[in-house]
């Protein structure tokens, strides 16, 4: 993949997949602080609904690797409780259309307390998630929800894309004094990545330039990422050169990456799994035309499902979501102009 | 413990009825496991084997116009119910002969003309919609009860709390089924309730309740019976406890690592609901073959039914999104 | 105000405030039809914490205009499982807010049971609900939240600004077919309008032009379009000429109304009370800057709440909240260009 | 029916410093309903006059470093855990001397330093938080308590229903005081929970609960201690049910047409806690007038704080978003 690093004097760095990645971020911490401390449902002892926090039970035991009932605001307000009091905790919402059951908790509690108190308070929690589609979990299993929470001040919205990517966020998740909502995808927990041998932080707020190009920038998040990557590389072959941006951080956003980015290429595609009508490429978009107006030469193009619920029919799940070749399209069509 | 009195024994011949119905469902869901390990079903799989007198006693109870709303574990209950078996399959297949048409998958059989308005991926997420029909059969003075199946772990979340507390205030016809099978997921029961007699939330409304045998289909039936009844009436709505065991994974895949060993070859010597009906019918291997075989037959035909289904074409998932 | 309708022969048209058109319509529909009913938290004897169902109790009893314990999320689901019976419920949350608590139910039941049924069931609920800052109600009684259910395919969202666009609108969505969210805004409640003698339903998609102009278009909701209304009124003043159009219905869009208005005054501003970042305005500009780019002589301008939540005291919560001194200023920022 | 037993009598000497602080928070009270109607004061604002017995027992029971989560009825919990008149009052003026600095407003008093998390203004919205922060001392084996005050509405949302669970299960040092006023807003009991007695709620999960009568602050004072040193002894929670009565109206400024005529008027007779706390005590009409000229002049002196207090400058709105 492009874009991961090397370590010093040509030794090879260690490759984590993406949900390896995750446990040992969570596990690095919790070594290092007995206030990080993560719960969810089935995080014990079967380790998590996708595997992530195997493992981990046994290392940490019970008290710190809280297996919990099913009451996902009740979780996410005990969070939020225990942050408060100066703890790090680490809440696991099993699939991200449950974000719509701690929704409460999440938008009036985590992300005012602070401000209502007038500054008296901190809100260290780290809420992980994840979700999406391409294994046809059907309707209620499969969508994506990361564009709510970039609307809602007070939030930090991350959504990396890639094993060294998630396990430096992540990292900075938890040390962040803020609430912090992380989104995984669950078609990336496989995919492996060399990451540095020791833990870098990466800042939240800095974008990742994927891979440099001249014609065109394609603003990409979570599993749109990989896809973007493939576009780039067959648009390349019809001559067309495509520079790959991920924000990995949706809230607080690296607009001046982006925006850099498109006015050099004076040409934006964004691209995401959710919906388009009010996904994040809407404020991609809204941004993009805002600050490099003078510098475009096409409308910015905006790749995301189409506006239905997710299907369970395989053939019709496929078609919902965007895949490399809407990607591909796009850039066609944003070069065609 | 229950005020609300058992009542309309079933007979021999029903009993037997019940014994086909629990086998089919019993040889579906193995036919489940047996083609998600093939690699032909996507999607997340949830069966029910060991919980399949609840499904059977329940849904024998109700009456025509009775409707019900199920969970992710919904095989059990949609056959029950009276979908065929050919149209289950082939919705887990994604046809569009599916009983979803091939949108819903097995998280989302719905047969609304049968009166089975949905299972649900969202714990809890069904029984507030059970609460508002049975509202509009008040409404409209109509004999009907909605009844809506939860597990264990449903107890926990705040819909089902609130939905609960909606129905006894208002005194809606509606039946909450509680399938008790002591685990959620992974998570014991001792890791997510802090009482071990559940109809305890029912007692938090002022809800009849009943604690029930979900092993016994006749004592399932029985209860369901007198609870339907007793919703029917006007007398409110009832918590039916159905103490069950899942004797599988959570999930078709599902390692059950966490779980101890022997408890679920342990629960298959002692538990399982099959096996008892068997037993208290007397059956002889002869009829249990019999009735084996059609069961099987009929699985096997609805993988063929649903293997010669139509694919929905792509464009097909623009429908139906607005009516 | 203007858009509003003379009656025939220049007979004075009926005044109603917003609040007597919503009341109005509730009423009109529950004595036409058995299956209208409401049901809410305090929308009984006391008529709703903004008064709205006052008198509603006298004239259609408490089973059809039912008081509720306060349970948003059972609310919701109630109404889901009438509206499937082929009732036609209406539910009130007394604030937006409060949405977040009944997200689940609106956003993977209410939206999906159609589809994931492969069409077998229909959902004609209508959820109404009230916000907004402007009397200092503090951080949890005054956010805007229409941008997230614009996001989720399978609900409509409606968001009047006139008396006779929440009578008609509402009208629209109790006999629609689908789940439709209507969001009223607390400060317009007595704002009042000419109404037509009978009612007349208004289509749910069809935008409203409040006014014709040249110069540049301000896409408003909600309180907006009232502010908007002033800054264009002022903007005359300095020789600008601004064209008005309130969408009044966020999902589904009257794209080709907002469009056909931009390529003909070449500049768009859009503006509402929710947060700029993600809000509604993202949408917006990026349908815009995307289908009428050749037109546009200049990026369209956002114009929306600062990013924070709504303080309590009142200087604060009136800097942080756009009023129409802030859309003058991007109508002139937008034609400075 | 109390399993945990009242304990900790207080003496007269205390007795007397409870009556100076209820006739504090009901002289604040009636101060904040004039200053209202004065138009001074912006936003939303809800006394508790009839219920500060409540605020005050429990308040007094707690040990330093005891921490509350409030809700939209706030003034008297934050008086009585400490929070100075002055503070609150220029809160409701909204100026940066205001216990939130100006940012939160009556329904978001918070006081960190003195162990006030904040009150809520979403009903049930503060109970998750007290779990957590009580989870966090039982982690760090510290000898703190943390106490949720909510009233008889929020116990039928679901986020108090998983709390409560919460608690229970892990056994977190932590005590529910629940305010049964009987009503919520406009809607009587009747209308929102189908049962009478509310400890009912807490037996759903197996907690402990006290039944109290919340107009006599020597109960409360008891109850509160014996639930506290309960919770602080690591024997799990308890739910404290206060049965109280709200002697006005919902909100300051409500017309309280729904409320039965008379109703107010009686309990003022008989269910006044200043009242009855000062026969309690046979103050004679001199003690009365004395400690009501203290409370009057503290209150009247915030009042003058509050308005010579300072406004914040309209950016300071984008300060505190973030840390
Ligand atoms: C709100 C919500 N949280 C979590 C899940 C993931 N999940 C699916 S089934 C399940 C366990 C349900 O337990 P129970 O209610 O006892 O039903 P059972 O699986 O035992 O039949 C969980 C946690 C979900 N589907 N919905
Ligand atoms: C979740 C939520 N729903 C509705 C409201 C509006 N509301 C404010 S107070 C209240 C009544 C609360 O009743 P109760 O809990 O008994 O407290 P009391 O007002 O009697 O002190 C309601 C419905 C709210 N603040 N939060
Ligand atoms: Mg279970
Ligand atoms: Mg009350």
């Amino acid at each position: 993949m492009p874009g991961t690093r090397r370590g010093q004097k040509g030794r090879p760095l260690p490759e984590l997949s993406y949900r390896e990645a995750v446990r040992d971020a969570l596990s690095q911490a919790m070594r290092k602080d007995e206030d990080v401390f993560i719960m969810g449902e089935d995080i014990a002892e079967m380790g998590g609904s996708m595997g992530v926090t195997q493992g981990m039970l046994d290392e940490f035991g019970p008290e710190r690797v809280r297996n919990t009932p099913i009451s996902e605001i009740a979780l996410v307000g005990t969070g939020i409780g225990a942050a408060m009091q100066g703890m790090r905790p680490v809440v696991e919402v099993m699939y991200e259309d449950f974000l719509t059951l701690a929704a409460e908790q999440l938008v009036n509690q985590a992300a005012k307390h602070r401000y209502m108190s007038g500054g008296q308070l901190k809100v260290p929690l780290t809420v992980r998630t994840q979700g999406g589609a391409g294994w046809s979990p059907g309707a209620q299993h499969a969508q994506q929800l990361e564009a709510w929470f970039v609307h809602i001040p007070g939030l930090k919205v991350l959504f990396p894309s890639t094993a060294s990517d998630v396990r430096g966020l992540l990292w900075s998740a938890i040390y962040d004094d803020n609430p912090v909502i992380l989104f995984e995808h669950r078609t990336l927990y496989g995919l492996k990545e060399e990451v540095p041998a020791e833990l870098e932080p990466i800042p939240i707020g800095k974008a990742r330039v994927h891979r440099e190009g001249e014609d065109v920038t394609v603003v990409a998040t979570g599993r749109l990422v990989h896809e973007a990557l493939s576009a780039a590389a067959e648009a390349e072959k019809g001559g067309v050169s495509v520079e790959v941006v991920d924000p990995r951080t949706l809230q607080p956003l690296d607009e001046e990456t982006i925006v850099e980015s498109v006015k050099k290429t004076n040409r934006c595609v964004v691209a995401h799994e959710a919906v388009t009508r009010m996904g994040f490429g809407a404020e991609v978009a809204a941004v993009v035309q805002h600050q490099a107006f003078d510098w475009l030469d096409a409308p910015v193009e905006r790749v995301g499902a189409k506006f239905t619920p997710i299907p369970f029919a395989p053939v019709m799940e496929e078609f919902v979501v965007p895949h490399a070749d809407d990607v591909l399209e796009a850039i066609q069509q944003t070069v065609g102009r | 413990m229950a005020k609300v009195e058992k009542k309309g024994s079933a007979s021999e011949e029903q009993l037997r009825e019940f014994f086909r119905e629990m086998l089919l469902i019993r040889r579906f869901e193995e036919k489940v496991e047996e083609r998600f390990r093939a690699g032909e079903l996507p999607g997340f799989l949830h069966v029910a084997i060991g919980q399949e007198a609840c499904a059977v006693g329940v849904c024998r109870a109700l009456e025509e116009g009775d409707i019900i709303a199920s969970t992710h574990r919904a095989h059990g209950h949609t056959l029950a119910k009276g979908t065929h078996p050919n149209e289950i399959m082939a919705e887990l297949y994604g046809k569009i002969e599916g009983c979803s048409h091939g949108y819903g998958g097995s998280m989302h059989l719905y047969d609304v003309e049968r009166g089975n308005l949905g299972a649900n991926a969202v714990v809890g997420g069904g029984l507030p919609s059970i609460v508002g029909a049975a509202l509009a059969f008040k409404f409209r003075d109509e004999p009907r009860v909605g009844v809506a199946f939860f597990g264990d772990g449903a107890t926990n979340i705040g819909t089902v709390h609130e939905a609960l507390n909606l129905a006894q205030l208002w005194k809606v016809p509606a039946v909450f089924v509680c399938e008790n099978n002591h685990w959620a997921e992974s998570t014991p029961a001792s890791q997510h309730v802090p009482i071990t007699d559940l109809t305890k939330r029912a007692a938090a409304y002022g809800m009849e309740a009943m604690r029930i045998d979900g092993q016994d289909v006749e004592e399932v039936y029985q209860a369901a019976h007198a609870a339907l009844d007793h919703a029917r009436e006007g007398r409110g709505p009832v918590f039916l406890l159905l103490e069950t065991y899942r004797l599988t994974g959570h999930y078709v895949g599902d390692p059950q690592v966490y779980r101890p060993k022997g408890e679920v070859e342990e629960l298959r010597q002692t538990q399982d609901p099959v096996t008892k009906l068997r037993e208290r019918l007397g059956l002889t291997d002869e009829e249990f073959e019999e009735a084996d075989r059609e069961a099987r037959e009929l699985v096997e035909a609805s993988v063929e039914f649903a293997k010669n289904g139509t694919d929905p074409k792509p464009e097909d998932a623009l429908k139906n999104v607005y009516a």
